[in-house]
């Protein structure tokens, strides 16, 4: 056994391009993946600790900007308000999404016509998205005012106040972004078996403990990824509200993401609009860690 | 009866989801028909006296032809650009061990990608396309959106190509194909309705997006859809009826394909998101 | 061609999948490599087929190293346990892949294609998709495109596994049929030891990605090299008891067995069980016991014994009267049992001749 | 039975591709076959842009407003069929053109000869070398032209508070004004007696004469940010309050501010409700309906009121200085141009602007629909005044305008100002009592916030 390693045959070096080649693959990408992440992620870094004025770099700031940055109350009121939008459109649209699910996953008269329908407002452009509910809820031409009036709510204009602004976002937010939460929670509840199901219903249990009991647990994976990628687009959410109410009125809807773009872009202030955005990564990144690790840490989980 | 009725129920409930679904589209469409006095001259739903004057000023005044063309040349060059370099790649992961470390940070890695907001990446790409000239290019945008897109075509491409049986590319390789030939001759075909899938995301993605295209173009040389959308919301001024109209422009083609497209569409998601 | 391993191992990361494989399989010989699953047999096809690169080691094939080439270099071809038809391609198209690579021309192609699906009956549904036909026929058509090839050896990786039990045992036959009439080498990979028995003409049994005995049907049941190929090999497995050797005499509480030799003072006794026979209890070279089962299988019946903890199978005529709890002995056919070594599990000692299928002739001599 | 299953999915998964392989291998040869085309596509776009940089074409930029429409549509070319220069003119949307050009000058990219700019704009820019000073060129200023429109194009400012950096430095022309836009003051003659001097006038029209919905006294642009800060400098500077004093401490949230909102909120029982999400088009929609007596907006407006297309009252709107109280206070708001720091063709961009504010184009300037030309002797002619009735109020308007604060950082101020100014409309409009306090305390915030702000930029104090 000693000696048979050594005048053991060995292969010789061979079929590089069979044994490399997957790998080889991989390389275009990831240089254009790093061309569109690492570079910018560290030029904002970078830009962050240093202090731009009228467009012109400055010279290097230290940590001003971020200092400046946790300082402003305005950027803080931002965050509050995305944390408040991402956590009500991304509950709403997976409650929604999930119940109609739940009612189209049986055997319905056209199925694939009812999909349709619901899934074309996710196909259009947030930019049209914002100027399609801008056309609704402007209180002059618009028909949302109307509608409540209607409803027996007098007086209201939608964007014309704090909180009726911010829900109003948020309805457009659920109108464009429920349908892929339905797509991908009923692609999830076609996956799941009938047969445990079934077999929960033999052993007496009702409708809901059968959701409850056994649909949700399997649903799980599904539900996490859709939560997930949902979560981290309504993070960055700017088109649509651009578009509709600026932020306004006054910060109500004055989400991360557009304060950031007006501070970088309308008021010139590069670094500290970098220094945002590096912590509002920061931020993520340990939400994640942290969510990751309680959704792996959850009983239930393969 | 019990029975009967809650069906009833069901079928209602998906109405009022249509309903809620399709009006904006059918609001903005009237609107986009209206004339400028009728827009304001109280709620009407339909126009009274349907006119194309908006759309022909869209197309007259504010060069939605070239924003329209713009459009697609960028989508069509991306979409094919990003599925050359992200699918290889997709497929390279497939070919690593299971679940070992190389695929799995890669996935990650992927995410992450998605995640940075666009605030971050438009001030680096604007450098650098100022750097080779290729500020407001369609080139330019081109390069951008491919290198964007790459990560969510691997994301997608990678759960479709490990469905297909190992088995079945290896007996290519037996029967005589080597691994690029058994790619494309084999796995590729197979992979088919993954790449239309993955193609339509990524069409959707690149064509509604804002504000790259906001900040790497200025002139009608390369200005896209949205953006031409927002020339319409002046500083100062709302042009309401071009806008409606320059909404029903921006979404049509984007609506029509994905109607065409619809199975695979949703096949897309099933796949992508539930693996 | 022939074939052989020299010294192949192949690590995935810690564990190690097959250690210094060392075998030779002749021209035109059907080799199957037997083993439970997770032994290292597929291991050891695929590395042959060039679909995983052994960590050390070479193959030939003929007189050609093959370890450096491709799968296509190889010219070899391969059937899979899920046949890895082309789903996108009608069945001809199937068959006719592995020649349009080699770039063969169409009327050559279409001859070949022909000839080959009226070999395998399947010249009826040329045209038709994979997802169009049974699994039967689907079995045929990898089987056309590995054999249109006329490579210099097959590869068959459970081919038969997915069918059920009646084409089985069909396809086995004419399978054994086509390789004689080919005369092509062939490895063929399963974990069913009656199909190795039928077919083979030499069987590598497999065990933890060792080697455990390369020999033909006939060797292996007669002779296995240890007990795991004992306990692996005949349905029901051989019978094997554990005792002691005192003079010249294998010893059980249950009862004593005279044997040849004795080396060693831990053995363990090894008959099939056509080859012992149901006695009374307590007559001469027998194993006291305990009727555990009676399985009729037609034209015989296995009577499984309790011996101590042990149990025992013997094979005897239809007509057995023996129940369920009855009181029995059990003598094994002195010229047909072997004796391995308790600690290395080797095989010490040879059975005297050659097997005999005749079922013991036995008889219930005692009742309780 | 497990392999069995396997074996179907798979099966279903790969049955359907047949009809789509034919379309991918099309598909993916076309691309592969059409991917050079970008490439050219690109080369044709240099070359292009290369030859922008010859001297007989200019490239204007300048965001989409109704103003600019006569200067596009006959001026522009105009100046091609007089010079033979060719003039590229791209409009795009304001906030993408205020991003677009300074990132175009900073990194002088050269896609453009002249921005088109908001006065604001000016110190950023030429502080950040955006666009280059004209002095330097030797630009020909037409002594024409009204002093207060002409000086939003200096830096650093000629008059008001300066930064400490630049408060020793000889003030530059870095812009030239192209149009001298400025609020006004538009009313429905009908309810009025002559023009309104003073706000206390309009209060007391709106007071007896408004019947909200139908008629409404007065309208405002309430929108956060630029809009509703524009609805109020008016009041703010005719109530003898200044946006930021010389020592640059915010000048809104003493008595004056606070009574210049508050006159703002006492028009909220005779104003549209949603006046808080009102942009200049609702803001104007109103006035052009004829259910509002008096609103005060930019010169853009002139072309619209009398147009039957899009107005209901077309002939019956008046148009004057806004209205003063302590004092007269219109806000300026000019057009004005300045010539990219990496301008292919700085000598035919600076032709072009000596030749727009020369005083004959000018002149024909204000013969087109009554545009707010920038000279005087176009403002002030007889013959011009009687068909376009609202140019001496433009001049009025003009000579007694102020400026916004001279400093880059001027959009953070409306930013500040605009956000809080819109705090209060929402919370005066729903509340519709307690003026004073939401005007004192929002004011205030404002001030705070500017003031902590400026602190933290330096260059102040």
């Amino acid at each position: 056994m000693v000696t048979a390693g050594a005048a053991r045959p060995r292969p010789r070096r061979r079929r590089a391009a069979f044994i490399a080649g997957p790998h080889v693959l991989l390389v275009p990408a990831a240089i254009a993946l790093a061309a569109v992440s690492v570079y910018p992620l560290a030029y904002g870094i970078v830009a962050s600790l240093r202090q731009y004025r009228y467009g012109l770099d400055m010279g290097f700031a230290g940590a001003d900007n971020y200092l400046n940055v946790l300082q402003d109350a305005t950027f803080l009121t931002a965050l509050g308000t995305t944390a408040k939008y991402v956590v009500l459109c991304v509950l709403i649209e997976t409650l929604l999404g999930l119940g109609l699910a739940l009612l189209v996953n049986r055997q319905l008269v056209g199925t694939g016509l009812w999909r349709i329908g619901i899934i074309l407002p996710m196909t259009v452009a947030p930019v049209v998205v914002g100027v399609m509910w801008r056309l609704i809820y402007a209180s002059d031409i618009g028909i949302a005012d109307p509608v409540l009036g209607l409803l027996g709510v007098h007086g209201v204009h939608v964007l014309g106040g704090e909180s009726s602004a911010f829900l109003g976002v948020v309805l457009l937010d659920v109108w464009e972004w429920t349908p892929l939460m339905f797509l991908i929670l009923l692609a999830g509840l076609q996956t799941i078996p009938q047969e445990p199901l079934e077999a929960a219903v033999m052993d007496g249990a009702s409708a809901l403990r059968v959701f409850f009991d056994h649909v949700l647990p399997m649903l799980r994976p599904v539900l996490f990824v859709a939560i997930v990628l949902r979560t981290i687009d309504a993070l960055g959410t700017f088109d649509q509200v651009y578009v509709l109410t600026r932020g306004g009125p006054g910060v109500s809807t004055q989400l991360f993401s557009i304060y950031a773009y007006n501070t970088a872009f309308l008021f010139t202030q590069e670094g500290r609009a970098m220094a945002m955005v590096v912590l509002l990564l920061a931020a993520v990144l340990v939400l994640a860690g942290i969510a990751i690790r309680l959704v792996r840490l959850g009983p239930g989980t393969r | 009866m019990k029975r009967r009725s809650r069906r009833a129920l069901i079928y209602l409930a998906l109405v009022a989801a249509q309903v809620f679904a399709l009006f904006p589209f059918w609001w903005m469409i009237t609107t986009s028909l209206k004339h400028q006095v009728e827009i304001f001259g109280g709620l009407e739903f339909l126009p009274q006296a349907p006119t194309l004057d908006n759309f022909a000023a869209l197309f007259d005044r504010y060069n939605f032809g070239p924003f329209l063309a713009n459009s697609l040349l960028v989508v069509a060059f991306s979409v094919a650009g990003s599925l050359l370099l992200g699918t290889p790649a997709a497929y390279a992961l497939t070919k690593l061990p299971t679940e070992s470390w190389l695929q799995r940070q890669a996935l990650i890695v992927v995410l992450l990608v998605r995640m940075l907001p666009a605030i971050l990446l438009v001030i680096p790409f604007y450098l650098v396309l100022a750097n080779y000239g290729l500020l407001n290019t369609r080139l330019g945008l081109i390069l951008v959106y491919t290198g964007l897109n790459t990560g969510f075509v691997i994301w997608l491409m990678q759960s479709f190509l490990a469905e297909i049986p190992r088995d079945i590319e290896e007996a290519a390789l037996v029967d005589g194909d080597s691994r690029l030939s058994a790619l494309r001759r084999i796995v590729l075909p197979l992979a088919a309705p993954g790449l239309a899938a993955t193609a339509i995301f990524s069409v959707i993605n690149i064509y509604n997006d804002f504000l790259i295209a906001l900040t790497m173009t200025s002139t009608p040389d390369a200005q896209t859809i949205p953006v031409g959308v927002s020339t319409l919301i002046g500083k100062i001024q709302i042009q309401w009826g071009p806008m409606a109209a320059a909404g029903v422009v921006g979404a049509l083609p984007i609506i029509v394909f994905a109607l065409i497209v619809q199975r695979h569409f949703v096949r897309g998601l099933t796949l992508g998101a539930v693996k | 061609m022939e074939l052989r391993y020299e010294l192949v191992c192949k690590r995935f990361g810690a564990a190690d999948a097959l250690i210094d494989l060392d075998l030779h399989a002749p021209d035109g010989c059907f080799l199957v490599m037997l083993g439970p699953s997770g032994c290292g047999k597929t291991t050891a096809l695929r590395l042959l087929a060039g679909l995983d690169d052994p960590t050390s080691g070479r193959m030939f094939i003929g007189p050609r190293d093959v370890t450096p080439l491709q799968p296509r270099e190889r010219d070899i071809a391969m059937v899979f346990q899920s046949y890895a038809l082309y789903p996108h391609k009608t069945v001809a198209e199937n068959i006719e892949y592995p020649l349009r690579i080699r770039r063969l021309t169409q009327t050559d192609r279409q001859e070949r294609v022909a000839q080959v699906a009226k070999m395998l009956n399947i010249d009826a549904y040329l045209e038709r998709y994979p997802r169009q036909l049974s699994g039967g026929q689907r079995q045929r058509v990898a089987l056309a495109r590995a054999i249109v090839r006329q490579p210099q050896a097959f590869l068959m990786d459970e081919p038969l596994s997915n069918l059920d039990a009646q084409l089985r045992f069909q396809m086995r036959a004419e399978l054994k049929r086509l390789q004689k009439s080919l005369a092509v080498t062939t490895v063929y990979v399963t974990h069913d030891q009656l199909e190795a028995m039928t077919m083979a003409d030499l069987i590598a049994v497999l065990s933890n990605g060792r080697l455990q005995q390369l020999a033909t049907p006939a060797e292996i049941y007669a002779r296995p090299a240890n007990l795991f190929v004992a306990s692996f090999c005949g349905s029901p497995p051989m019978n094997l008891l554990h005792g002691t050797v005192t003079n010249g005499h294998f010893q059980r509480a249950e009862g004593t067995f005279p044997i040849d030799n004795g080396p060693a003072s831990e053995l363990v006794l090894g008959f099939r069980p056509e080859h012992a026979q149901i006695t009374m209890r307590g007559a001469p070279d027998s194993f006291a016991g305990e009727i555990y089962v009676v399985e009729p299988l037609g034209s015989e019946t296995l009577v499984s014994v309790k011996v101590g903890a042990d149990r025992v199978n013997v094979r005897v005529w239809s007509d057995f009267q023996g129940q369920i709890g009855d009181h029995c002995g059990v003598r094994p056919d002195a010229s047909r049992t072997v004796l391995f070594e308790k600690d290395s599990g080797q095989l010490i000692k040879g059975s005297t001749s050659g097997s005999s299928k005749q079922p013991g002739t036995g008889g219930v001599r005692e009742s309780a | 039975m497990a392999h069995k299953e396997e074996d179907v999915k798979s099966e279903s998964i790969l049955s359907r591709q047949l009809s789509r392989r034919s379309v991918l291998k099309a598909g993916l040869a076309g691309a592969a076959g059409l991917s050079v085309a970008p490439f050219l596509d690109a080369c044709s776009t240099f070359s292009s842009s290369s030859s922008s940089g010859s001297t007989n074409k200019i490239v204007i930029g300048t965001f989409q407003d109704n103003a600019m429409v006569p200067f596009r549509d006959v001026f522009v070319k105009r100046f091609q069929s007089e010079t033979g220069i060719k003039v590229q003119y791209n409009e795009t949307n304001y906030d993408a053109w205020y991003q677009n050009s300074k990132n175009d000058g900073l990194h002088k990219t050269g896609a453009y000869d002249i921005y088109v700019m908001d006065d604001n704009w000016v110190p950023e820019f030429a502080a950040g070398k955006v666009i280059q000073s004209l002095d330097k060129l030797g630009f020909k200023v037409n002594p024409d032209i009204l002093a207060n429109g002409l000086n939003q194009g200096y830096w650093p400012p000629k008059t008001g508070a300066k930064m400490k950096a630049f408060a020793n430095a000889q003030p530059e022309l870095y812009a030239i004004v192209i149009i001298d836009d400025v609020e006004i003051l538009y009313y429905n003659k009908q309810y009025f007696d002559g023009a309104p001097k003073t706000w206390d006038d309009i209060a007391q029209a709106a007071q007896s004469k408004s019947k909200p919905p139908s008629l409404y006294g007065w309208s405002a642009r309430g929108v956060k940010g630029n809009p509703i800060v524009q609805t109020y400098l008016p009041l703010l500077n005719s109530y003898g309050g200044n946006f930021v004093n010389q020592d640059w401490s915010p000048g809104f949230a003493g008595p004056e501010g606070v009574a210049a909102l508050e006159r703002l909120f006492s028009f909220i029982p005779y104003m549209p409700s949603g006046s808080a999400e009102f942009d200049t088009d609702q803001e104007v929609q109103v006035l052009l309906q004829g259910q509002c007596m008096a609103l005060t907006e930019y010169t853009g407006l002139t072309h619209q009121v009398d147009d039957p297309a899009a107005s209901k009252v077309s002939g019956q709107i008046n148009m004057a200085a806004t209205p003063s109280q302590e004092k007269s206070g219109p806000a300026i708001g000019t057009f004005i141009c300045g010539i990219a720091s990496g301008a292919p063709n700085p000598q035919g961009a600076k032709k072009f602007l000596e030749w727009f504010t020369s005083s004959p184009v000018q002149i024909d300037f204000a013969k087109t629909n009554g545009s707010a030309a920038v000279t005087g002797s176009a403002l002030t002619d007889k013959t011009i005044s009687s068909q376009y009735r609202w140019l001496p109020a433009i001049a009025d308007a003009v000579n007694n305008s102020v400026a916004k604060p001279h400093t880059p950082d001027e959009p953070k101020f409306e930013d500040i100002l605009g956000t809080r100014l819109n705090e209060a409309l929402v919370q005066a409009l729903s509340k519709k009592s307690g003026y004073r306090s939401i005007a004192s305390q929002k004011l205030t915030q404002a001030a705070n916030e500017i003031t902590a702000y400026l602190k933290q930029q330096g260059g102040y104090f």
